[in-house]
């Protein structure tokens, strides 16, 4: 192990406005939390790291009263405190985003940043007031939707970002932001970094957790790191390098990073060669317009474009989870419609949803049942996986992705966020399929994982699986794939091989400049 | 607008509303079909409504009735109680009303023309003198005390009091009778027999079983043949109705003894009904035609039950 | 001793054991069993008989309850299923034949299942929320009955009709043998074969499911006709145990009581993971409970205050967060739940 | 805030342009009372005098407890429970009304007594509900057969009322423009349902009961008061049972332990049809109005026609649900 950057010696602290001692919280078979210590000062951006499963979300849960503590004492501003419920924490000044989006999908925009402190006059709510006030939030973040529309219709990131416009209209001495990032564009990352910024400057305490290190360091002034639910120290951001912080949290010595190759062209798509997705005219009312896309075997396509471009209608049409209006799909040669996902699995088309918690784990199930659901569904429930194939694959893809806790009967609603990403990974590695739809895989993994990820997406083309790649994260896009897909106002403006040539501050130029070109071209409002 | 224009029904067809309480068992559909059969062939134009066993299905009929400026409504009443409003929105609207099967206890008489049907204390009475008559035989067992089970209807159902009500009045007439146990069977033979069964397993030396209808004698019969035993022998079975399965088991013996409850009200209330729209009087109670069985009876009436 | 308080079967077993020796107690003889004209005869066996019905009903209950459904028809089907075989049995030229029943059963198990698939249809195809589809069913499969009944009782004469429901094999009766051999199957198809986890995954997340390839409707429709058959023999059972068709009041609240037997089994109606051997448990509860009131001579005036106390009793007894408060007083600090 | 108008006015999203389009969750709704109107038309057209605004009317007259009962059953069922009990807590309202009026109690207490009763057993529900984690569906039929078996232990016979105020409350009736007339009853049901909607649409609390039927657990996260909601609805849903049983009460002037049996499910029949979600968080009280004349406009259909037999009253009435759920549901398709 290397030498560690030295834990912050106490006296520099000034009082902090949160002091955690000695916590200890224990779930059925996992010892969640073992005794952690941890401070909050005000006017700071504390970032709390560790790798998916060391702790993190139950630390800022045993703080805002959704769990019960076992052992230990929490104080806010100096004052022991015992919340029975988030409700009591947001009573005390604590203000939380959680890892999960935590909203009402059946209510306003309005109405699920502002529930319990609507404007109201009389008892009456003022909706208009309410409106308003939603909206002025929403515009702080760089968001133009209705604030009356329903959440349950934007995609996962705007949601995210109400969550986010929640927790910052209640005036709150401590905010807590459990992955407010796993789902934004740069764009929406740095409005959010702006506000937080603000914030810090008038005194709040945020306290932040992310996976993506270059925020954490754009951003923060300490952090403290948590190894498998113990503390592992507290440091000053400018104190320690990246690669130190790695290996804090991972606890041992990190092989490079960096370690992927830029992928490259691979397999230039050989004249009369018949690819493995041939797609025209693909559109769906109000969601894409017309589409054409060429898949070979073997091939990465990356998709790149920012919040609401279309990616993930292009996927899910692909797919079969929305039916298209018009165009044609072949795969090898043969033509194909797709009216449920059904059809698609079965022309061996994979696709992981962006959205984990609604649309990818069943909750109530095992890690092995939900690792075989697909391969299960494919053979009709007539004819089980025997169980000995089952225990075998199980424990191949738990060890290959590193699931933890590596116990295939373990609840799926018990797993960290990151290591339920993974188990839906292999739900669909399991399927062999030929084409591997990704939106958003990387979501909310950690650093280790991530480049795990990367290195599987990598391997599985070279094998001959094809992967489309859906990311937030331009340079993995652009890391991995084979060819850009640059999508934009629901619809692909380029289409470009990844050469060296292709960079990241060139796509967005692209974005830019289609900006510019729908503009003049298309004034279809 | 309520003051109602009357049609000219004098000459022409009488249209009756009647507002039946269900048809909650084939003593009631016997029931129905006696009074549909009965006012085709006496020429009324029925308007036939179910309540479902709700009182407020039936208010809301007879209120449709009114609506509809029927010339006259009958209806058996789910309950005795609650009538009052309805019926004086009926005689606001001129509409007379005959009661079928059960009364109202309202206070107020003029509300109703007359009351056509039995009377369930009557049969209960009936139930319970029978017993007392049989002085010793009634003991089957010889131990001296006739320890009776009896299997009630519906708890809170008018039949199921009265009945009770009635036997039990009857039966102080011999000290040496005593009910050892009562529950409710729900007037089914599904609910008769697994009451009896338990009943077999909890009571020693049963004597008699008073059922409140014919359906859970049936029921009892069959759990008493589980058990071994003799229905009409070894236990002797007093039940209420006289349907024609009841009948059949009083004629080969496996019950003693049934109390008439006639459902074919039909004929009666047409006459009634005739003469009410007519403007003639007619008796504040008129009471069906009901009879009882014993075993030889029950032979003799057996071949000509309708139903 | 902790392991076993643990085990999600220990309370509903425990409240079904309270009640057998409340029984006990009341009347000594309740456990007694004899040998009569080579059958079983007693109070235990007359609960396993007569609460093979429920068992079955709510068979079918639970996996129509796994997928987030329910099932208000199963009455009426019962109703229908039996009045399809006594009208039948009784129409026939030859009442009493064994084969006479044999069609008459197979007439009315094919009913059932017409039945499960309208069910089905309605709430896989269309869309209707299960309670309002199956709700049409339930209003009109009992006018449907008597209909077939012409409102009036239809009672038959037919000795291998009555095996059915009152005839017993090996002194065992026969209604039992068939809900057990029901119950076996279905817990060899649920847990042997992959349809248990493809049901519980389309009752928990119904999207996520779809997503994963699972054919949701199908599996839904298939639920609705397995409920449906269910019914259907439940209704054949309690027509052959008194031999005859009651369209009113044949299985008239025996939704309430499946569902009931399968949520005391520990399965939620908010869909998910379901116990088939819990709903056993929970059906042979409710049978016990409605012969005990009989039994310890409860006046019938109080048989729903009795009802109420105990299904009160059982599902405090059953809430952790309930057995916690009742264990120490201090606030009770469980884990909050997670879930949505 | 400038900056938003003003992206939102020059706005490439079509979400803008189906603002002007009534919002997918009133659809329901307005299936219902299209489908519902449509009904009535077809009766006008089938039945001489069904378009008599009397029948209308009536049909809030004999159905102004359902409507009291499915105000309350909204609630419940927007939160994601249910209520089992309400037909039975009616039983249970009437029989205490009857046996204290009986008794010689003066009106105003009655009433009291059985408000008071109403609302105790629907908190005692709630609180296990809430905090013994107790299914929905299991604790409202336990309070079910114990209201029911209450009702038994007053008395098993049917108790008449013939307290002054009661009758010539019951037997009122309110004079409308052209003749018409409905009771006193209705007023209050009205009176009932607005309270009902404000409280849904306007307040907090109801907003809240969205929330909580939404996603209990993202409420509770978001430090609602999931607790004060859960045991509130309930209590709410036993408030309006018990006034549900007074209105039944003064309908029929009795107190019966038979009363209101299987109300239950037309009360739940009608929140569902008026377009309320029974897993939670979608619906409007005005939905259920629909539904209850709905309910009431089946019977009505049938009555009017008077032929039908027992059995086919019963088919009928499944055959006329079902047409009517099942174009409704077709209307409301795309809402998946
Ligand atoms: N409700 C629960 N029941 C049982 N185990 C749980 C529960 N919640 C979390 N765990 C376990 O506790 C450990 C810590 O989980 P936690 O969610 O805090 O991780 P994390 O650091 O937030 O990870 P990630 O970065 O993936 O979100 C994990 O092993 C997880 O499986
Ligand atoms: N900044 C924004 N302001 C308003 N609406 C937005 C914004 N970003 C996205 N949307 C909404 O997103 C929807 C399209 O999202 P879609 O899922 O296609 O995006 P995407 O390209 O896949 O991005 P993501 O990866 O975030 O899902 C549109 O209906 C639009 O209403
Ligand atoms: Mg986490
Ligand atoms: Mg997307």
């Amino acid at each position: 192990m290397t030498q560690l950057a030295t834990p912050l010696p106490a006296p520099e602290l000034g009082t902090p406005v949160v002091e955690m001692r000695g916590i200890r919280i224990a779930f059925p078979g996992v010892k969640a939390l073992q005794g952690v210590d941890f401070r909050l000062l005000p006017g700071e951006v504390h970032a709390l790291m560790g790798e998916n499963g060391a702790g993190k979300s139950t630390l800022i849960k045993a703080l805002t009263g959704v769990y019960a503590i076992d052992d230990g004492t929490v104080s806010v501003a100096g004052r022991e405190q015992q919340f029975a419920s988030p409700a009591d924490s947001q009573a005390a000044g604590i203000s939380t985003v959680y890892q999960e989006v935590n909203l009402c999908p059946n209510l306003t925009v309005a109405e699920n940043m502002l529930l319990g402190r609507e404007p109201h006059r009389f008892g009456r709510i003022d909706v208009k007031a309410m409106n308003a006030r939603a909206g002025s939030i929403l515009d702080r973040l760089g968001l133009s939707i209705d604030p009356g529309s329903g959440l349950g219709e934007h995609p996962i990131a705007i949601q995210q970002l109400v969550a986010i416009g929640r927790a910052l209209d209640i005036e709150a001495r401590v905010l807590i932001l459990d992955e407010p990032t796993s789902s934004l564009d740069a764009d929406e990352v740095t409005r959010l970094f702006t506000v937080i910024g603000t914030l810090r400057d008038q005194g709040v305490a945020i306290l932040f957790v992310s996976h993506f290190l270059d925020q954490v360091f754009e951003i923060s002034d300490r952090m403290t790191v948590l190894r498998n639910g113990k503390l592992v120290g507290e440091y000053r951001t400018d104190g320690i390098t990246q690669l130190e912080l790695v290996e804090a949290m991972i606890g041992r010595e990190l092989e490079k990073l960096d370690r992927l190759e830029h992928h490259g062209t691979a397999a230039a798509p050989a004249e009369g060669r018949v690819p493995l997705l041939q797609v025209l005219g693909l559109s769906r009312k109000g969601s894409l317009q017309a589409v054409d896309l060429e898949i070979y075997d073997g091939e990465v396509i990356g998709i790149a474009g920012l919040l609401g471009s279309g990616r993930t209608e292009l996927a899910r049409l692909l797919f079969g989870a929305d039916t298209a209006d018009a165009g044609t799909i072949d795969v090898r040669g043969t033509r194909h419609r797709f009216r449920t996902p059904r059809n698609a699995i079965g022309a061996k088309i994979a696709f992981s949803s962006e959205d984990r918690r609604a649309e990818g784990v069943i909750e109530d199930l095992t890690i092995a049942d939900n690792m075989l659901l697909t391969l299960q569904a494919a053979r009709g429930w007539l004819r089980p996986v025997p169980p000995r194939t089952r225990e075998r694959l199980v424990a191949e893809y738990i060890e290959a992705l590193d699931i933890r806790p590596p116990e295939p009967g373990a609840l799926m609603r018990n797993l960290s966020g990151g290591n339920q990403q993974k188990v839906l990974l292999a739900r669909w590695l399991i399927t062999q399929p030929a084409l591997l739809i990704l939106d958003e895989p990387t979501r909310g993994i950690d650093i280790g994982a991530k480049t795990q990820i990367q290195q599987l997406v990598a391997k599985l083309a070279a094998d001959g699986m094809s992967v489309v790649f859906i990311s937030t994260e331009l340079e993995e896009v652009l890391r991995l794939s084979d060819r850009v897909l640059v999508m934009r106002d629901r619809t692909k403006i380029a289409d470009r091989v990844n050469d060296e040539s292709v960079t990241v501050a060139e796509i967005l130029a692209t974005i830019a400049a289609g900006a510019a070109a729908t503009e003049e071209g298309n004034p279809d409002a | 607008g309520d003051d109602k224009a009357k049609p000219s029904a004098a000459n022409d067809s009488i249209t009756m509303g009647f507002a039946q309480v269900g048809a909650e068992s084939g003593w009631r559909t016997a029931n129905t079909k006696s009074v549909q059969e009965s006012a085709k062939t006496a020429g009324i134009e029925l308007k036939f409504s179910d309540a479902q066993q709700k009182q407020e299905n039936q208010i809301k009929s007879i209120r449709s009735f009114i609506q509809q400026k029927v010339d006259i409504i009958s209806f058996s009443p789910v309950v005795e109680t609650g009538w009052d409003t309805v019926l004086m929105e009926a005689k606001r609207a001129n509409i007379p009303v005959i009661l079928t099967d059960r009364a109202v206890d309202s206070k107020d008489t003029s509300l109703y023309k007359t009351f056509l049907g039995s009377d369930f204390v009557v049969e209960g009475k009936k139930a319970g003198e029978w017993l007392v008559k049989q002085g010793d035989a009634a003991d089957v067992n010889k131990d001296g005390a006739v320890k009776v089970v009896e299997l009630q209807g519906t708890t809170g159902a008018a039949p199921a009091i009265d009945r009770k009500e009635g036997f039990e009045a009857a039966m102080k007439a011999n000290p040496k009778i005593a009910i050892a146990a009562s529950q409710t069977g729900d007037f089914t033979r599904d609910g008769g027999k697994k009451v009896m069964e338990s009943f077999l397993k909890s009571q020693k030396n049963i004597d008699v079983v008073f059922a409140h209808n014919d359906d859970m004698g049936l029921g009892a019969i069959e759990a008493i043949e589980a058990a071994g035993l003799k229905p009409g022998k070894d236990i002797q079975i007093i039940t209420i109705d006289a349907v024609k399965d009841g009948m059949t088991a009083l004629a080969d013996g496996k019950i003693n003894y049934i109390v008439e409850c006639n459902p074919l009200l039909g004929p009666q209330l047409m006459d009634l009904a005739k003469k009410v729209v007519a403007g003639e009087a007619v008796p504040e109670r008129v009471l069906t035609e009901e009879t009882v069985f014993d075993q030889t009876a029950a032979k003799a009436a057996l071949a000509a039950r309708q139903y | 001793m902790r392991e076993l308080v643990r085990r999600p079967l220990f309370w509903p077993t425990l409240a079904l054991l309270l009640l057998i020796t409340l029984n006990t107690v009341v009347t000594p003889s309740f456990l007694s069993v004899r040998i009569q004209d080579g059958h079983l005869y007693g109070s235990l066996i007359d609960i396993l008989r007569n609460g093979a019905p429920v068992l079955l009903v709510a068979l079918g209950m639970t996996l129509v309850i796994a997928t987030r459904g329910i099932d208000l028809s199963v009455g009426a089907v019962a109703a229908i299923s039996g009045a399809v075989a006594c009208v039948y049995i009784a129409g026939s030229d030859r009442p009493a034949a064994a084969s006479t029943a044999l069609v008459a059963i197979a007439i009315a198990v094919v009913c059932g299942l017409l039945l499960g698939l309208w069910n089905g249809f309605l709430v896989s195809v269309i869309g209707i929320q299960p309670i309002i589809a199956t709700l049409v069913l339930m209003t009109a499969g009992r006018g449907l009955a008597m209909l077939i009944t012409d409102g009036q009782i239809t009672t038959v004469v037919n000795p291998a009709f009555k095996v059915l429901g009152a005839g017993f094999v090996a002194t065992l009766p026969v209604a039992i043998l068939i809900a057990l051999a029901v119950f076996a199957v279905t817990a060899v198809l649920a847990r042997r074969t992959a349809l248990g986890m493809l049901i519980e995954s389309v009752g928990i997340n119904p999207e996520a499911s779809r997503l994963a390839g699972i054919h949701a409707r199908t599996i839904t429709w298939t639920v609705y006709v397995f409920g449906a058959f269910c019914a259907g023999v439940a209704g054949l059972m309690i027509a052959s145990n008194t031999s005859a068709a009651d369209a009113n009041n044949a299985g008239l609240w025996i939704e309430l009581d499946a569902i009931l037997a399968v949520v005391i089994g520990g399965t939620s109606l908010a869909g998910g993971k379901f116990s088939l051997l819990g709903t056993l448990i929970g059906a042979m509860f409710i049978q016990t409970l409605a012969t005990t009131i009989p039994t310890i001579g409860i006046p019938a005036e109080a048989n729903y205050l009795f009802k109420a106390i105990v299904v009160i009793a059982v599902c405090l007894l059953q809430s952790p967060k309930a057995r916690a408060a009742l264990r120490s007083r201090r606030p009770v600090r469980t884990v909050k739940a997670d879930a949505a | 805030m400038s900056s938003s108008s003003s992206a939102v006015a020059s706005t490439t999203w079509p979400d803008r342009l189906r603002g002007y389009s009534p919002p997918r969750r009133y659809l329901p709704v307005i299936a219902t009372a299209a489908l519902l109107i449509g009904m009535f038309g077809a009766g006008s057209l089938r039945y001489q005098g069904f378009a008599d605004p009397q029948v209308v009317l009536n049909l809030f007259v004999d159905n102004a407890f359902l409507l009291v009962l499915g105000v309350g059953m909204t609630f419940v069922i927007l939160t994601g429970g249910i209520d089992l009990s309400v037909g039975s807590v009616v039983a249970l309202s009437t029989m205490i009304a009857a046996s204290t009026l009986e008794a010689g109690w003066p009106a105003v207490a009655a009433v009291i007594a059985v408000l008071v009763s109403g609302t105790v057993l629907g908190t005692l529900m709630g609180l296990v509900i809430h905090y013994f984690d107790v299914q929905p569906f299991i604790a409202s039929l336990a309070v079910m057969f114990l209201a029911r078996g209450l009702c038994y232990l007053i008395s098993v016979e049917s108790i008449p009322i013939r307290d002054a105020s009661f009758t010539s409350f019951a037997q009122g009736s309110v004079p409308l423009p052209g003749g018409y007339r409905v009771t006193p009853s209705v007023l209050v049901a009205v009176v009932v349902f607005a309270v009902g909607a404000w409280i849904l649409h306007m307040t907090r609390f109801g907003r809240t009961v969205y929330a909580v039927g939404g996603s209990e657990s993202s409420a509770h996260l978001m430090g609602l008061r999931v607790a004060l909601i859960k045991v509130g609805v309930y209590t709410i849903s036993g408030l309006c049972s018990a006034l549900a049983g007074l209105l039944f009460a003064l309908y029929t002037l009795s107190g019966y332990s038979l009363h209101a049996v299987g109300m239950e499910l037309d009360a739940i029949a009608a929140v569902v049809i008026g377009g309320t979600l029974l897993t939670g968080g979608r619906g409007m009280v005005v939905g259920t109005m629909f539904g209850v004349l709905l309910l009431g406009t089946i019977q009505t259909f049938i009555s009017f026609d008077g032929t039908l037999s027992s059995w086919w009253t019963k088919i009928s009435i499944g055959a006329l649900l079902l047409i009517f759920v099942v174009i409704q549901r077709l209307l409301t398709r795309r809402q998946a």
